[in-house]
């Protein structure tokens, strides 16, 4: 009986899912993937990831979400789908996925009955640093080294989106966001809600240290108030020749690699923090990427520049 | 969590090799165009310095380098470690980014009064990237780190492919990028089963608690199809070609040179330090299967291009197949040898393999074009070129002297000592046909130009000298005594 | 006293939740999007603040209980418009055909 | 407990499964992208049943992985970012050949 909610929200992840893949038009498919995002963010909150809930309704139904929705609208006026593979190949494919599936679900749930944990490794180790959350401890000292090479990712797919700008527009502002029914509810939304949105985006970041929430989920939050004025056509995204958009993309990580060497001197090595101030210096990092992150996630939705620089 | 003085001074090198290329990239988006070539290619040159730094401490002291980052113990921590093997190839990747930026210097990218500087930006901030996620893969320790340096090396890859912006060279970077991110999520499939098996991630930690069951020998497999994707081994290496053909020639040198190699070296890792021993032995029989099917298949599809960068960006595929030959090889008393024949290959055939992208992106500026029926005075044009491309070519056939031909020359020991025939046999066969494409070429291009012949335009010398000394260094390498290497055991960990 | 609180809880929230079935049904029934609409704005916004104030009580401490009304007013915020963009595309497309 | 546990990893399993369905017979780019994030979501969701196994030893979940899926949600964003990217662009090219040429004449276009 307490399993009911469960087997319930599973199956209706596994429908949208279903769903996503088997839509006819991709916008209904981008759809399901976003009611997915959704429902996932539920998942997590049952398997105790908050931080990790957050961070998938932000990204994974938001960000994402966004992402696609305006890539079918830009596509539906340019070409329709193409069809699909025959049935007997499907059926094939089908079942090699099936048999994939169990593998996987036997590969994964098999194994010890006292599973190994590094649980008790984090919980012992969490008083150095001094912080109450423990994934963001994770994220930013145990494992700092993965979050430090995750931004340069996020610069590089940045760079990389931008690199699509025809020759002649580089460095010019990308194509418009404002949404060609823009209207009043909307640009009334764009004036109420950011202010808003910003304290809650600085609010997740702080809150990181202790309780769920952090850099990504406050600072996608950040690059969601940005982009709904953009698309309420209340500002412009900006020319990415510009100098300040490019120290900000820069800056978080620029932050982050200064307090790694200044590990060097000041504590145990790179990316080691010294006694009694890790928390402040966390707290600090998180505020510098957060603002880099809000730039990069709302340059890389507002995609490559289409328009000449002035 | 004690390290003592030394070890945490010559653990730094490991710290700023990942790091100093870091510190390029973010200094390259914020200084303007004109100045983001220099600041490149001192940080390339710093990075050069600081790779020889490292190998010189790892011979001299004959002990791996380790770096705690963080000060953390693994598994909770991510360590660095700088053995033989990884060292050898910081270097030898640190020496093709410098040459290839070299080559990439000056008016390469766009004309030096181009108003518009989006290649040169973006060249020179992928090829840190670059730089990063290689050091960053020859050094992590813990399986996830690898996986974010997989894809900061895909990601930078995919977008100097699609560098020049025509339709073709989107169209085939989508298809790279497609079927790279399947590889990653491969990888990533088999990365959870083993967190779940063994709650840690870390390298030396799994190798001591890998056990032989169901979990560890389908994460593995999973985990090994996703990194044969990303290095195009046969039958995956569809998307390698047409990525080639439209990429320009300093991407196209990385690619072949560099890019495959990182997911090659992550399966040794997981052969060597993860795989219990009963699958292993299987997965070896299984590399080495595919990787000499690459090696045919591929040859005759290379002596089939009339396209030359076409014709070169096959013979990766078949080159690489090489590598693969090595696992069943290490079974017997050969190992030893036989790992040294495929660093060996997989060293020179990065300098041969550099050398040759970059004569044909010269070949292709003086033609006009690069049809291999039609390159007849190419000599006569820019002989310095044509000779580091017959050398190079000789390289990849396994001509001595060069270091194709020891590699080639101690696989083949190897696999005669165990009586694997059908490996030898393969090694020869990949030769002759090599030798098929590249004389095919040379043939083509030694002969005298045809009447009214006029290069399409004049090349600058350092850009030729740059694709002689890669080739040079290949050939270097045969000058190496045909004995097992002994650097590249140093701190190896599960090699004999 | 904590009796009456759970008490008042639980009415408000099976209300709630009522409205909000009644929001879904309509959802599910009703002919077009306009009808629809309504039946979904109504009942949710009715819903939502009955659980917003089932909830009150149950707060832990006053600041638990602020946030609560904080997101019952960004709720407010975000139905109220999308209801109206929805509308008002439905409008356009409707005079445009 | 672990029963529940047990479900969201079969759940997982679906999703990539599901995924790897859609992202082997799709033709469409955009559709492989999506597929290839149904996949992702799906490993991610296999880390965290593996973190919340860690429940037998005593701890509500185990928040190793639960940093590696933020890390990974953070890398499927960008690799879909960049992926969309250059769908969008290359179907632009495809259905103005010439713009790549006379880029004059887009420039009067969009003005």
């Amino acid at each position: 009986m307490s399993m009911l909610p469960d087997l319930l929200l599973v199956m209706l992840v596994l429908g949208a899912a279903l769903w996503t893949v088997a839509a006819r038009d991709r916008r209904s498919s981008v759809i399901g993937f976003i009611a997915l995002g959704l429902l996932l963010a539920l998942v997590w909150m049952r398997l105790y990831a908050v931080d990790v809930a957050l961070t998938e309704a932000a990204v994974g139904g938001g960000a994402t979400g966004l992402l696609l929705l305006r890539a079918c609208a830009r596509l539906d006026s340019i070409d329709a789908g193409k069809p699909s593979a025959g049935r007997t190949l499907q059926l094939l494919i089908g079942f090699c996925c099936a048999a994939m599936g169990v593998g996987i679900a036997a590969a994964a749930l098999g194994g010890p009955d006292l599973p190994p944990t590094l649980a008790p490794a984090v919980a012992a180790n969490i008083d150095a640093v001094g912080l109450g959350n423990p994934v963001t401890v994770v994220l930013l000292a145990y494992r700092a080294i993965d979050t430090l090479l995750e931004k340069i990712v996020l610069i590089a797919a940045l760079v990389g989106v931008w690199s699509l700008a025809p020759d002649d527009v580089w460095g010019g502002p990308p194509a418009s966001l404002k949404l060609a029914k823009a209207s009043e509810p909307l640009t009334f939304l764009a004036q109420i809600l950011p202010p808003v949105g910003f304290v809650i985006g600085v609010y997740l970041i702080w809150n990181g240290a202790d309780e769920p929430g952090g850099t990504f989920q406050g600072g996608t939050v950040l690059a969601a108030m940005w982009l709904l004025v953009m698309l309420a056509g209340l500002a412009e995204p900006p020319e990415t020749r510009r100098a300040l958009l490019q120290y900000l993309v820069v800056f978080g990580p620029a932050v982050f690699l200064i307090s790694g060497f200044s590990g060097f001197w000041l504590a145990e090595g790179f990316l080691s923090y010294p006694t009694g101030f890790a928390k402040t210096m966390i707290v600090a990092l998180e505020v510098a990427l957060a603002l880099s992150i809000a730039v990069i996630v709302a340059m890389m939705l507002a995609g490559p520049s289409a328009r000449t620089p002035r | 969590m004690t390290a003592g003085a030394a070890t945490i001074d010559s653990g730094a090198l490991l710290v700023v090799s990942i790091m100093l290329p870091v510190t390029g990239m973010l200094a390259v988006i914020v200084s303007p165009a004109r100045r983001s070539e220099q600041v490149a290619l001192v940080i390339l040159a710093a990075s050069l310095l600081t790779a020889v730094a490292t190998a010189a401490e790892v011979l001299r002291t004959g002990e791996p380098i380790e770096y705690l980052l963080g000060n953390w113990r693994p598994p909770l921590g991510v360590a660095l470690r700088a053995d033989g093997l990884s060292v050898t190839l910081m270097v030898m990747a640190s020496i093709v980014l410098s040459c290839v930026g070299l080559y990439a210097s000056g008016s390469y990218l766009a004309p030096p009064d181009a108003h518009h500087s989006r290649s040169r930006t973006v060249f020179w901030t992928l090829l840190l990237g670059l730089s990063v996620a290689l050091n960053t893969a020859f050094l992590a320790q813990d399986l996830f780190t690898l996986f974010v340096a997989l894809e900061l090396l895909t990601f930078s890859a995919v977008a100097l492919v699609a560098l020049d912006g025509r339709p073709t060279s989107l169209e085939a970077a989508l298809r790279y990028l497609l079927l790279a991110l399947a590889g990653s999520v491969f990888y990533l499939v088999g990365t959870a089963v083993l967190y779940g098996a063994y709650g840690r991630l870390d390298l030396s930690g799994l190798r001591q608690i890998s056990r032989d069951d169901l979990a560890t020998t389908f994460a593995l497999s999973l985990m090994m199809t996703g990194l044969l994707v990303k290095t195009a081994l046969f039958p995956m290496h569809l998307w390698l070609p047409p990525a080639h053909a439209g990429a320009p020639a300093a991407a196209s040198a990385l690619l072949s040179a560099l890019v495959v190699k990182a997911p090659f070296f992550l399966i040794v890792l997981l052969w060597t330090g993860i795989a219990p021993r009963p699958f292993s032995v299987i997965a070896g029989q299984v590399l080495a299967i595919l990787g000499m099917a690459s090696i045919v298949f591929c040859s005759v599809m290379a002596l089939r291009q009339s396209r030359l960068k076409l014709m070169i960006a096959y013979s990766t595929v078949a080159q690489v197949g090489y590598l693969f030959l090595v696992f069943p090889l290490t079974i017997g008393g050969t190992a030893n040898l036989a790992w040294s024949g495929c660093v060996l290959q997989l060293v020179s055939h990065a300098f041969a393999k550099a050398s040759m992208f970059l004569a044909a992106g010269v070949i292709a500026e003086v033609m006009g074009h690069d049809r291999i029926s039609n390159l007849k005075g190419t000599f006569h044009a820019v002989p310095i070129t044509l000779t580091a491309f017959a050398l190079a070519g000789l390289s990849l056939i396994g001509l001595p002297i060069s270091g194709g031909f020891s590699a080639k020359y101690m696989l083949l020991t190897a696999a005669t000592e165990i009586g694997a025939w059908w490996i030898a046999g393969t090694i020869l066969v990949g030769g002759l046909l090599a030798a098929g494409y590249v004389f095919k070429v040379l043939g083509q291009a030694l002969a005298p130009p045809a009447e009214g012949f006029a290069a399409a335009r004049s090349i600058p010398l350092h850009r030729e000298l740059v694709v002689l000394v890669l080739a040079s260094a290949a050939i270097a390498m045969g000058f190496l005594p045909l004995d097992p290497l002994p650097f590249i055991t140093i701190g190896r960990m599960g090699l004999p | 006293m904590t009796m009456f609180w759970d008490a008042m809880t639980i009415v408000f929230v099976s209300t709630g939740v009522f409205f909000f079935l009644a929001g879904t049904v309509g959802l599910l029934r009703f002919p077009d999007t306009l009808t629809r609409l309504h039946a979904l704005t109504k009942a949710d916004t009715l819903g939502f603040g009955l659980i917003a104030i089932g909830l009150l009580p149950q707060s832990a401490d006053v600041r638990v209980g602020l946030k609560l009304l904080v997101i019952w007013l960004i709720l407010q915020f975000a139905g109220a418009c999308s209801g109206q963009l929805i509308a008002q595309f439905e409008h356009r497309s409707r005079h445009s055909s | 407990m672990s029963d529940v546990t047990t479900l969201y990893g079969l759940c997982a399993s679906g999703l990539i499964a599901i995924g790897i369905y859609g992202f082997s017979l799709q033709s469409e780019p955009l559709r492989r992208i999506i597929s290839f994030n149904l996949i992702g979501t799906g490993v991610f969701l296999l880390f965290g049943v593996a973190a919340r196994r860690a429940a037998a030893a005593g701890f509500l979940a185990d928040p190793v992985p639960h940093a590696m899926v933020i890390t990974g949600i953070v890398v499927a964003f960008a690799a879909t970012a960049l992926t969309v990217a250059l769908i969008l662009r290359l179907a632009e090219l495809n259905t103005d050949p010439e713009e790549n040429i006379q880029p004059e004449a887009r420039d009067e276009k969009s003005a």
